[in-house]
């Protein structure tokens, strides 16, 4: 098709990388020009993501390293947080869009960048990255440089931007925070028979997720919130499960969150509210969400306590489908193209 | 192996040390009670001082 | 859209039925029609198959009893083994033709008939079934009854089928089969913390997919093979792997046997050889499959001592992908028509 | 030996039930004289308890009806919560004391014990219970009727109690929990498929424990904290993590925690502080409790922000452990008796 | 007490190392004397095996290098295999008696030796190892060196050893071997997510337990079983199970192979023979050994078809458990002391 | 990008390989229908003649 978009993915062997060839093979206008790998580079991509080897669109690609990075319309970004900012003139040069999946132009504030990212205080950006969620940005960026928010931040920021757009709660908030094991990427280790039947903290203070949250409470909402973020490890391949608890303001009713949550996503494709769960099954949870790109998102409200759950794919919503989404936005194209609508389970 | 010398309490939960001959200054020693970590601060023929081990959290992939 | 069939899922309320309509949500030339289910009649498909919840397409279904089965083109029968033939009368007054997933067509002699499926002996087809595996059966059935293979039955002929067709093997077989807990249906129930780490035996003779392995192998090589045939579960949602040993003839060579399932299956997208497997994960393995349409199937041969692995999902290929497929192919439509070909890994 | 205690399991082929025998075969002062099923009366224990059936100790023991009760020392009550009021006059004619497990007789408050337990509301006990946490409660209690605590509850007292007691913090705590699949007994079923991989709620409002956590924190420390108290659904088979979000007191150093924690548990030998945690590891995990007595209990103090943790096996110190402990102590035995204090891992 | 022995451990701080220490920190016979590694040396116990931090026996011990390795009683060798041979004259001078866990010295045919440990092949022993199975060597060796079965070879010899001793069967065998994760050790590395949900081949050929398993049924039985051994590798932390299928000779029923197997281990604490299962449950599973030291062994015989099947927890039974039966009983300690015979679970 | 010589057929499946310009003797070429790997033995303006790619089993831990 000559219409097609050229795609490349830097750290395409990686999760997050395999997904966003996985899902792309399947794109009907996007043609898979270049994945890089520096220490795969010259495999095929079957041998490192077995799940791919199948599709036939799969036989001919090999990794090859970076530095041979082609020019293409789209580069995404799924490098290792901190591998990016030194290699941005690259892309640059070779791509006409970058949408990074990793954390390192998200934050604006010079001092947090410098504690978070300090890869990304070292190589600051020459144009601006615009910080981009399909669902909450008011409009679709025009930059050439786009960051995709954090998996466990914009499963939270989904939980929460109802509540602070629409002044209905205090300001205080917990989030308790849970992930599956594929969200350290295929570089973190662990020995399997020791994650097996385990869970445990992650981290309770001082996650990097938390100032993105704050930030982004903030730019969509004009609220910031006081901000408690804990992570904790689950002993599933993929998944993020976040609940969220805060105070309502008086005089706010159950009705009112209620609507404010309806309000937000009405006509989101990817981000859908269950409506009056009752019994367990009926509220967010991973085998509803994993392998689709939708986020569900529900609250419980009993007196001024309200509770929010977002549930939410960490390797589709929250990376290469989320990236895919936004790609669809700014070429035009149709949101939903190439992604799934449901979850494959049982 | 305790010695004589005034031996030194847990900060955290009051118990008292076991003074090893061995030690020297820098050292960390845990409490045999609740675990905390101490350093070894002061170590002379007379005195044994020790304070809290400094806590450094690891880092560890997201 | 004017040209698109009509379908309806008997038992779609289950496991495979779920599936069925999961793939057909995304199948350009079909139109869920009718979905049947007895207690879960007036429920939305969602609320009972939350994976599809998500799903625009799944908005407005409902489940409706069989007996309000409307005419459609094809039916999927999804039913528990045994209750479809009773029914089988108003679905072929309703449908015009009939997809059984279950096993009540499968087997040809009455006394395994008799045996294995006693309420088929009871109640007759009018109409012959044809037996039908897209890759091996010589021509797409014309019949209007359709009785797809068994899951392990079909992974266990698609590991032995280029053996016995080439007289490459005695005839004695030993299939170690596993398999995992989907593989009994929404209706089986087991508390999850008993499954949870376990790996145990499930049948160790007699099973019922013995005698369709023998029957098949028979009707697509000639050769019949001494078959035993042993079956474990496994602590996996999904996903079926068999181990098939045999004893190469005398004379036959390693090459002989690569060559026979290279050209067994060269050409078909959903039954695939993995060549020259070296580590583990390039054999076949449920990650690799659990998610898509795809059989892997691989061999390792040492002096006579020939082992035969298979691995597919036993709710997609072992049911109702594979039951797609063959819808495709007697529809004229492409057979991969809304039939993925990755895994859903990692 | 002449000097063993006779004891009772009424409802013994539950999970709690098969625990305390478990722990039971290898108590050196122990006679497991009775043991009480329904449905399972007349059958061997191995027979529904497959992980008991080569003790030799396990032999010959049956289950028979409650009804047919003998005359005991101590009885353990692990029947399902709402099923001991009315059968209690039976254990108390011909048990000296009733230690138990479900959660009949641990609230006080005669509302709430009408809401949450109202079996117990209609079946009154001749005489108080004792709410008993062995490492809590100021005595060992001399009543003949004690009660132990909820597993969630406990977990959770376990994490507040040193702020409390020592009022270290504000009121208003939040609480997250997350449980195994045996938490539900052998009664609740899900489909094993349905459970792997998943991640869920459980209960976000109104958890019976609540009140039972609000109840012990105000008896144990004169103090009365505002609870919220939420509930999730882990794909483990055994374990419960409690993570307790609390806000410390102006003028409340992370040391002045830490002291308190240390001096509430020294010399508990079930309630182990972890001290100075640092990797995701040294924080209570499922791994390091799971099949062991043993609560692990650690803080994480940033600013006033006070995170607490908790992690035991539901089963044994959450349950039958727990029960065994207390029976060891108001039996005069080492505290330790028949308890492991390893987990068994990986 | 005076009279325990004195024990090391060498590889102390892998899976099986961290086992026998679990094990003997309860057993009231052994001073755990000696724990060695060298990249933790210095470390803690309880901070390289979590599930050990909370024993109080646990309390002072640290690792140390082997070459500090003091006089003790008797030296379990835990440490890669490969790694003891060249380690072995240190061991030797220390140490009264050497028991390993690693396959250095189990094989006697030179050839095989070669082949499948070079490193035995070049540091041969000083004194002959005898290869002890304490259910099956006809005594207790007084050799000062014994080599334990590897875990997979003993689960299989125990599921063929009644068949060949009672010359029942065909000499040609298939044996199918399934295992956990924690088989590979703690040096084996796998990203958790890519391990969960899987089931794949480990290796269909040339498993170096095979030369093993012919070498022992051929010493205790005579008999030298044509034997095919492939293996695959469970999502689960711990379990073997093998399911091993030969052919009765004629005139042998299924009441001589009940009677076989019921006589060669009546009377053996540790292997327990399945009389007469009917449900999955009741036959061997790993559910009903992990934890415990007890192998389950159960035949199903159809016809000529015998099926054997045993299930054992590798790193107990087929490991250091085995290593401290053997213990028990070259030290004339009592044969179960320090043993857990019931699983953990559900 | 396929030559005017006679193109070699895979040895497993018979399809036939598109021979590349690039290609040297000791090549490792992949079927492209059934990815038997097969090596380039021989490479000259008027021939291509490949032999089945030896095959080396890795080692896995226990
Ligand atoms: N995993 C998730 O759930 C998730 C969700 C949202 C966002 N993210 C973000 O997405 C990014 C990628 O995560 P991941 O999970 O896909 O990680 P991953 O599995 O570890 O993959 C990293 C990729 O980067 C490549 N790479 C590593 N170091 C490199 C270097 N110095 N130069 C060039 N390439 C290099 C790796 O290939 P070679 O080793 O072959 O070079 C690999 O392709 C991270 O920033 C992460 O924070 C991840
Ligand atoms: N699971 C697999 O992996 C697999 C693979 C290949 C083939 N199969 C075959 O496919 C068939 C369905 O299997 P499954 O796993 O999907 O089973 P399942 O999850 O138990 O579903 C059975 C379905 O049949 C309905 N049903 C049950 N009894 C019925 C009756 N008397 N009349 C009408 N409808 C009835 C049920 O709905 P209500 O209860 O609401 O009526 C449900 O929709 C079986 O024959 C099985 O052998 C299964
Ligand atoms: N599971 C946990 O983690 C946990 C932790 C702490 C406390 N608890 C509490 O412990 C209690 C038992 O829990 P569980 O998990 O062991 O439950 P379970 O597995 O469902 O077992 C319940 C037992 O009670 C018997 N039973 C059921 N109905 C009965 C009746 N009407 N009369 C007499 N016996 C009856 C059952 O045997 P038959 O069916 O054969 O009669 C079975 O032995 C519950 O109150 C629970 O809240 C559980
Ligand atoms: N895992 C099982 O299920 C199982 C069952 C039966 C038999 N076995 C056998 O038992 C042995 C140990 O297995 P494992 O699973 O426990 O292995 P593991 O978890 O990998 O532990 C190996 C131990 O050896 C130490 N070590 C490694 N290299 C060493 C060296 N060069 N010199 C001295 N020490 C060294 C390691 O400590 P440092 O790294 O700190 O030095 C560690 O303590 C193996 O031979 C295995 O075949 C294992
Ligand atoms: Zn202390
Ligand atoms: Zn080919």
């Amino acid at each position: 098709m000559a219409d097609k978009i050229r795609v490349a993915v830097a750290g395409a062997s990686g999760y997050t990388g395999g997904e966003v060839i996985r899902l792309l093979l399947d794109h009907p206008q996007v043609e898979l020009a270049f994945l890089s790998a520096e220490r795969s580079a010259g495999t095929p991509v079957g041998a490192v993501h077995p799940w791919l080897r199948n599709h036939p669109g799969a036989a001919g690609l090999k990794f090859r390293p970076l530095a041979e990075l082609e020019e293409v319309d789209v580069a995404f970004g799924c490098l290792p947080t901190g591998t990016l900012p030194a290699r941005l003139p690259l892309l640059a040069e070779r791509a006409k869009r970058v949408l990074n999946l990793a954390g390192d132009f998200r934050l604006r504030d010079p001092e947090e960048v410098k504690e978070f990212y300090p890869k990304s205080a070292a190589h600051p950006a020459d144009e601006e990255f615009a910080y981009y969620i399909p669902e909450l940005s008011p409009v679709v960026p025009e930059s050439r440089f786009i960051n995709l928010p954090g998996c466990m931040a914009v499963a939270t920021i989904y939980a929460l931007y109802p509540l602070f757009a629409n002044a209905l709660v205090e300001s205080q908030v917990v989030v308790d925070a849970k992930t599956g094991s594929s969200g350290g990427g295929r570089g973190s280790s662990e020995q399997p028979a020791e994650r097996a039947g385990n869970f445990r903290v992650h981290k309770l203070h001082g996650h990097r997720h938390t100032p993105e949250i704050r930030q982004a409470i903030a730019e969509f909402t004009g609220a910031v919130p006081e901000l408690r973020f804990s992570t904790h490890s689950l002993d599933v391949p993929r998944g993020i499960m976040v609940t969220a608890y805060s105070r309502l303001k008086p005089e706010t009713s159950a009705l009112d969150v209620k609507r404010a949550y309806a309000k937000a996503y009405v006509g989101k494709p990817f981000v859908r509210v269950r409506p009056a769960p009752k019994a367990p099954q009926d509220f967010p949870m991973l085998k509803a969400v994993n392998g689709s790109n939708v986020a569900e998102v529900a609250i419980a409200v009993k007196d001024d306590q309200c509770v929010s759950v977002t549930a939410l794919d960490n390797l589709i919503k929250g990376a290469a489908g989320q990236a895919i989404q936004a790609m669809n936005l700014i070429s035009g194209f149709d949101e939903s193209a190439g992604l799934p609508r449901t979850a494959v389970s049982p | 192996m305790t010695t004589a010398i005034e031996t030194p309490k847990c900060l955290v939960c009051d118990t008292e040390f076991e003074v090893q001959a061995d030690w020297e200054k820098g050292e960390i020693a845990e409490c045999a009670a609740c675990g905390q970590e101490h350093e070894v601060v002061e170590k002379t023929d007379a005195t044994v001082r020790v304070e809290l081990a400094p806590e450094v959290e690891e880092d560890w992939g997201e």
